[in-house]
């Protein structure tokens, strides 16, 4: 089980701000084809992956990062603070 | 040690540069930077920051960490709303004291730098025409190209 | 336009930033750079500043429209003080308000390259040991080169 | 006559903040070489002009400035504000 959370217009498009999974995806990429598979409301947040970012364990990361004993994973639109 | 405060109400500028400025008093210069929600023309109602609890405070504390190695920093302090915020209103603002105001200058841009673009935020805008999240600016990601 | 106030006591920094926020109210970023009399580890007793009246006002002055124009400053202000000034007191200020903080950034490092350099103030120092004329950094008079 | 004045160390040398002097010197250099002449305070404050800064009528310039129709000449070290 991994907590995977979503901010901002990801979490908008998907509906839920956080939850838990139960995935084998071996990699973050993997994790998001598998859900892109599972509803269109995920398929709608993930169509430009190239728009999200991805924090794994709260460390900013790229989509090849593995998710072998990773607690959370998290999927957000690029930052704007300040 | 850097301070470093997550609020989710407005704070008061001056008197947090006063309390800093004092306790920073080793340093010859002192800067200053901070984002004010604009108005727009008058198009803008209200600006919602959200954040990512937990990453949030890790991000900005890693960021300070380094500012305050690379330029030998006397203190450097940041304070970053969350939640609603109105036209008129303080988004954040970072502080850095050095011995020199070389120094405390490029700390100052290099937090800011970080923070647009590295700490977890996402700023939603509600004009009169509707509500739309703040797009990053492609000269936010670039200006991180310097460090 | 700017505000320029020479001045030959102590002002609140907190205060005139917190002033200044509000009256540049459109702005989206605001810096501000304080100088310090630093205590110098305790040997410094205080510090003697002489101007220029008349030719002061009007290079401040000066300083200040060249940086509004070249980076449409919504604002900026200019406190400098004379007379006797003990350690921990704010030699001076600047602060400077854009729509952007780029702009922001540049214009109060130019602000005070210049006023380092070409606005006629001179820094005397009363140590333990005796007093002295604080001689300009070469650095400084470098530091104008970048503009 | 021609307002002279004085600062900082330059000031100190000289023993004046300001004195009208009736001169027929045609540049800064002039003036500095006249004034030199004059009395070993002079000299001494002017001993290494390349550290003296010269202002002509309260903007900065060089010592080649000419001084016709001057009406106040400032002499001073390099600036240390801020």
């Amino acid at each position: 089980m991994i907590d995977v959370l979503y901010f901002a217009w990801v979490r908008e498009r998907i509906g839920v701000a956080r939850e838990a999974i139960d995935t084998e995806a071996a990699t973050v990429a993997d994790l998001v084809d598998e859900l892109r598979g599972r509803e269109d409301r995920y398929a709608a947040a993930f169509a430009d992956v190239s728009a999200v970012r991805v924090a794994v364990d709260q460390k900013l990361t790229d989509f090849d990062a593995p998710l072998a004993g990773v607690r959370e994973v998290a999927f957000f639109p690029p930052m704007t603070g300040g | 040690m850097a301070n470093i405060r997550l609020i989710d109400q407005p704070f008061r500028l001056g008197a947090e540069l006063d309390a800093f400025s004092a306790a920073v008093a080793p340093a010859g210069a002192v800067v200053s930077f901070t984002g004010v929600v604009r108005d727009e023309g008058g198009t803008l109602k209200r600006m919602e920051i959200e954040h990512y609890p937990g990453m949030t405070e890790a991000a900005l504390a890693e960021i300070a960490r380094d500012a305050e190695q690379r330029w030998s920093l006397v203190g450097a302090l940041v304070i970053h709303r969350h939640g609603i915020l109105y036209p008129g209103e303080h988004i954040m603002m970072v502080a850095t004291a050095a011995r020199h105001r070389a120094e405390a200058f490029i700390a100052a841009e290099f937090l800011m730098d970080y923070l647009k673009s590295r700490a977890p935020f996402w700023k939603k805008e509600t004009r009169l025409d509707g509500t739309a999240w703040v797009a990053a600016r492609e000269q936010d990601e670039t200006a991180l190209g310097r460090w």
